[in-house]
């Protein structure tokens, strides 16, 4: 099974070669590095960029504009905010001229906690996207997901930002989550497409891309990822696999937890998140982002407007903890972010939660 | 002939002479694009719109722009980047006078932006024309991206990014440079800014501590020039010898324009004449009548006619729809890649 | 009575001459203009700086930790989206660094629509501001407070964010809310402070300020601009003259809101905020900026989280249209942001509301 | 003497040899700069720690900088705003490099940060040292605020801004050029570029226009100059006339060091030994035998001593508590004004 990475990788590779893509680029996104994660090794259009993110951004949109396919990258979501006016730009000049033009350009960056990385390779982005009108917004918590979305993503006419679980990356799909066209051989597909680390290998190897097929997960769209009677879960990226954890946990105590994977924050499923809460009565809202002005308080929000009379327990927000930063040593860290324990916790909570 | 001196240009008669009929084509754009920001300066006393904002004062300058560009769609043609001040510009691609007025009096039928944004911000798909933003040189960090795309072979479109010479303390105006100036990968752009001494209220002096804005583009070894941006035949040659530069070179180019802010800043600041700076226009009419192009009353009948044409267009304008409330739910999202040739 | 815009130029003097304000300094901050509302017209410490946010915000932080007491100013919120990640150090950098160093200036910013500014002259900044943890964040509604709020804000250790309601600046007090040691008549204050618009008066003129005594409102506390016992009101800013005015009008209908200013958006009075609604049961959060990831929606999270069973009827959030910009034709403007209207008709259902 | 000659000076011996005091303590703590590199890169490498970043290579200037500066709390000492490779300046300055080990392994006891930060992120209120931040560039941007507070007549303070080439493609570099140089009211402001041909993976070639980084000081007319950082006398003599110029012109100065980067880019690159690129502290060390100031085996045996120093105090470290969860909640905000003088 692919890792989130390699489906990104490949996503990219069906999109320049069949797909229009003309540039990959951004700090280190070319060779030789391919990207700190290697998202974008031996991709053709792959370039370096500058280390200056406003040009990455201000690049992409005016490669957008002249008609070619950008996929920009920001080396890590922590540093996308010196860039917050030119990403409203991309999400507001179809609205402002009326029409005229259109910005088609994909914005990829890693996001999130659980790599240890301090406070400046542990931010989240969500909040932050979900307030720029204009953006089409994704996040994958799975492989293949990945790979469908960004293929969504590059052939949208709209801008469309694609956030990274940086903890997920390397994590390999679950069983029976092939992309389509991936070998069914895992070592196979390193070989294939993972650059071999010792630099005389690294000489003379080529990529070998698997005849992939294109495979879209529409944007707009959630998943179910556990289906279940008693708490709705709604939640996105690296929250989703311990989410499930989390509730399979809890099915053996008889708490039967459904797992909404939202997979869009923009436009978000709104249908299935009321869905499951017409069945549940139980929300809970489980992100990673600093809790004030979050965008699970939004979610909460129209549930509450909309769905008042349905609940049976105060819909509940999980999220990062309000404080200027995440701390580099484990316990900080682990008290900043949910976790597994703390998602467990507060399906628990509200699942015992009498009226 | 010196390419990228950096010295202002002398004016007065010399071997660069125009020729006759472009004086006249020259002239009648710019005193359009004089009388139509005067049109809508009153349209705005007269509470017909709620803000102004434009470029008289610097027609000797954005009226060659327009004409020497090469218009058209897609990047075979050249990409215009521009700030809020270039009505001569647009009136020189073609644009129609009314759509201003129509934008300056936020109607359904401006076809700029249905209402939504302030006058003088233009766009022009056909003509490559990206949409104007009112925030202060975000363009210039735009701009490298459709020169990029621009740089394949055999591909003679360039780009072209204007702005304030205030701006350029903006870290987007370095980003322009840094980007359009990589070695081995130089993009065909030609980066104008256009210097009249002020960023609203705040002079030039003070902020400044370059001799030269175009100084700017040395260390990266780009040719740069600044001119007298009031000396329309100066202003013509000196825009005609950058663009052939970048469209022959496929590299950047970094100009200069020292220009006039004749009615201050905006509306904000009164949208009152200013006496004691130079008016291109005027320079140019005194030229005209030197060199027997058109005399006075030529001029004069003209002016009154435009006057009068742009009068009476104002009052119909006037009459058009406003927007619905609704409307502000359109175009959020595109539903067809209108710049990837979906119609 | 002062105007707003007044009392800010008269907190700003007092600032100067007695609280150790160094530098008040942005666009046009300086002579001749003093600011694009007048602001900081004849202020002995105001001077221009380049046109660079950046800048601005990259030099406040210098001077702060130089010792100085910088004010400075983003000439219109829409203008600071270019300075997030600087405004996120300016409130991580006593955490980051454990408490070695503090920041403590002022940012001030015009917000809101309300003058036909178009779109990048009617952004709000308050959703925002409050996803900036270290910053504390105050928004005045009249004179007194905005004066009170300013004097607070000069003296806190923290980088303190000052929203100016656009719409209020020449708005003048009520009645009886003269700052300490403004003047009785008004023209009389206006020949004092204001430059005369006419250059010759303007040649020989000097400012003469008013003996002004120190009145600090606390960062942290909201105040009940009107009380009320049927439905809550939590809001601020330009918010609050159409809330009330909404609510006088609903007085004559039998309808008798509360209408909470809170003054402080970060730390907010949660105090002010449980007490309100345990007695009316119904809350209505109103504020400018768009509604998806707004901090209203993080005020009503909380309601429903802690205060779930005091709750007689959804609680609801009217915000801005979440569409890219505010357009500029009064119709536009109209169907982006609340109005008086829309206030009244959301009160309205809310106390009519049958559970 | 020339200031400001953007040439790499010639290494080598030359009249302005370093007196052999100098030399003997340039040598201990540059020694002690790479050592302490080095055993940060051990205790990575043993897990007792999650990431390395630090400036091994960049010893032959980052000592000097920390020896030349007037160290010392507030506006009449200089400012340091120091970007992630600067541990021989903190040595320098009489840092304990116990306390680096402290943040390498995050402990409770890490006075930089308290766990919070990655390596090599210094602050130092004691001594002007604002705290290193991650984000690339925005140093730049803020260092002209407190060379601002620094113009007060009499001060003789200055404020030292370093950073990396590839940074310098931010616009906050030039941010910090426009501030610094504004007619009238020019900083006394030291701005060093470390350039060691790299931006992580990306090599300085392909992403510059300049010849020179320090070039692009002077369309602001400021002093520069690129000096060789790998020769610990060139750079000792060269941040000492940039600094003596700032101090005593109160104007700013441009400074270009080329530097080497022994271990790659950080942990997240290997942190390998780069055997290709010049090594500074090597290539003193041969310079002292030469000049029989310190033999190899005094050399060797203080290495030794210093190794097995830091190895005990890494494995004390290791000992010492982390912090608590509750602990995110402290400093969030400050109680009093500290860089107002509340203690
Ligand atoms: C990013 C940004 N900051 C501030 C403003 C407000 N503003 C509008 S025009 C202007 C001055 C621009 O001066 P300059 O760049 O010289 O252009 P000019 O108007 O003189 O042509 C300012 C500060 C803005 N529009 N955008
Ligand atoms: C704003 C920002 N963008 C990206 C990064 C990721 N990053 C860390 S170091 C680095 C390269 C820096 O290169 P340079 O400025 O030359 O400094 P050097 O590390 O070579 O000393 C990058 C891209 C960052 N820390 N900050
Ligand atoms: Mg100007
Ligand atoms: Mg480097």
């Amino acid at each position: 099974m692919a890792t989130m990475v390699q489906a990104i990788r490949m996503a990219l590779h069906v999109g320049e070669s069949r797909l229009g893509v003309t540039d990959i680029f951004g700090e280190d996104v070319g060779p030789p590095l391919g990207g700190a994660f290697t998202a974008t090794q031996n991709l053709d259009t792959a370039w370096n960029s500058p280390l200056d993110e406003r040009g990455i951004v201000g690049v992409a949109i005016g490669l957008a504009l002249a008609g070619a396919k950008p996929v920009c990258e920001i080396q890590f979501c922590d540093y996308a905010f010196n860039t917050i006016d030119l990403l409203k730009i991309a999400g507001n000049t179809h609205w402002a001229c009326a029409g005229d033009w259109n910005v088609p350009l994909v914005m990829m960056t890693p996001v999130g906690a659980g790599i240890r990385g301090s406070i400046y390779h542990s931010h989240s982005f969500d909040a932050q996207a979900t307030r720029i009108p204009g953006w089409k917004i994704v996040m994958p918590s799975n492989p293949l997901d990945a790979y469908g979305l960004m293929l969504s993503a590059i052939v949208d006419p709209n801008p469309v930002m694609f956030l990274k679980p940086k903890a997920l990356l390397r994590v390999k799909a679950k069983a029976g989550e092939r992309l389509p066209g991936e070998p069914d051989d895992d070592k196979l597909l390193a070989k294939m497409i993972d650059t071999p680390v010792s630099p005389a290998e690294r000489a003379k190897w080529k990529p070998q891309w698997p005849e992939l097929q294109e495979h879209y997960v529409p944007i707009g769209k959630a998943k179910v990822a556990r289906p279940g009677s008693h708490v709705t879960v709604v939640t996105y990226g690296r929250n989703v696999p311990m989410a499930l954890a989390a509730a399979d946990e809890l099915a053996a105590e008889g708490v039967d937890a459904e797992i909404l994977d939202l997979r869009s924050l923009h436009p978000y499923d709104w249908d299935a998140i009321r869905e499951s809460v017409k069945k549940t009565h139980r929300v809970l809202c489980v992100n990673e982002d600093t809790e004030v002005t979050n965008f699970g308080e939004h979610i909460l929000r129209r549930v509450t407007e909309e769905l008042f009379y349905e609940l049976y327990a105060p819909p509940t927000l999980l999220a990062g903890a309000h404080v200027p930063g995440i701390g580099l040593a484990d316990a900080l860290e682990h008290a900043s972010v949910p976790t597994k324990e703390k998602i467990r916790a507060a399906i628990s909570e509200l699942a015992r939660h009498e009226p | 002939m010196t390419i990228g001196a950096s010295t202002v240009k002398k004016q007065g008669p010399d071997a660069r002479e125009l020729a006759p009929e472009l004086c006249v084509r020259l002239h009648d754009l710019m005193l359009r694009a004089r009388l139509l920001e005067e049109r809508l300066i009153t349209m705005y006393r007269q509470g017909d719109g709620y803000f102004w904002i434009g470029g008289p004062g610097e027609e000797a300058f954005s009226v060659p722009l327009g004409l020497l560009v090469d218009k058209g769609q897609g990047i075979h043609h050249d990409y215009l980047h521009l700030h809020y001040r270039a009505s001569g510009t647009l009136l020189a691609l073609g644009a129609d006078p009314v759509d201003s007025m129509r934008q300056m009096k936020n109607t359904a039928t401006d076809p700029y932006s249905r209402g939504r944004n302030f006058a003088s911000h233009y766009t022009a798909r056909k003509w490559n024309v990206a949409p104007v933003s009112s925030p202060i040189e975000v363009q210039y960090s735009i701009a490298p991206g459709t020169a990029m795309a621009q740089r394949k072979p055999g591909c003679k479109g360039i780009t072209v990014v204007t702005g304030g010479d205030a701006g350029t303390a903006e870290g987007d105006f370095a980003t322009c440079l840094v980007w359009s100036s990589r070695k081995g990968s130089e993009l065909p752009i030609l980066i104008i800014v256009t210097n009249n001494q002020y960023g609203i209220s705040t002079p030039y002096a003070g902020q400044h501590g370059e001799a030269r804005i175009s100084d700017r583009g040395k260390p990266f070894g780009m040719e740069t020039a600044t001119i007298d941006g009031n000396d329309v035949e100066t202003a013509y040659h000196g825009v005609k010898r950058a663009i052939d530069y970048v469209r022959t070179e496929r590299k950047p180019y970094l100009l200069e324009v020292m220009v006039s802010r004749l009615y201050g800043h905006s509306s904000a600041s009164g949208a009152n004449f200013v006496k004691d700076e130079d008016d291109c226009l005027a320079r140019f009419e005194r030229r005209l009548e030197e060199r027997k192009i058109l005399t006075r009353a030529v001029m004069d009948e003209q002016r009154a006619k435009i006057t009068q044409e742009f009068l009476e267009a104002s009052k119909r304008v006037r009459e058009e729809p406003q927007p619905e409330p609704h409307q502000i739910w359109e175009h959020v999202f595109a539903t067809k890649n209108l710049v990837g040739g979906e119609a």
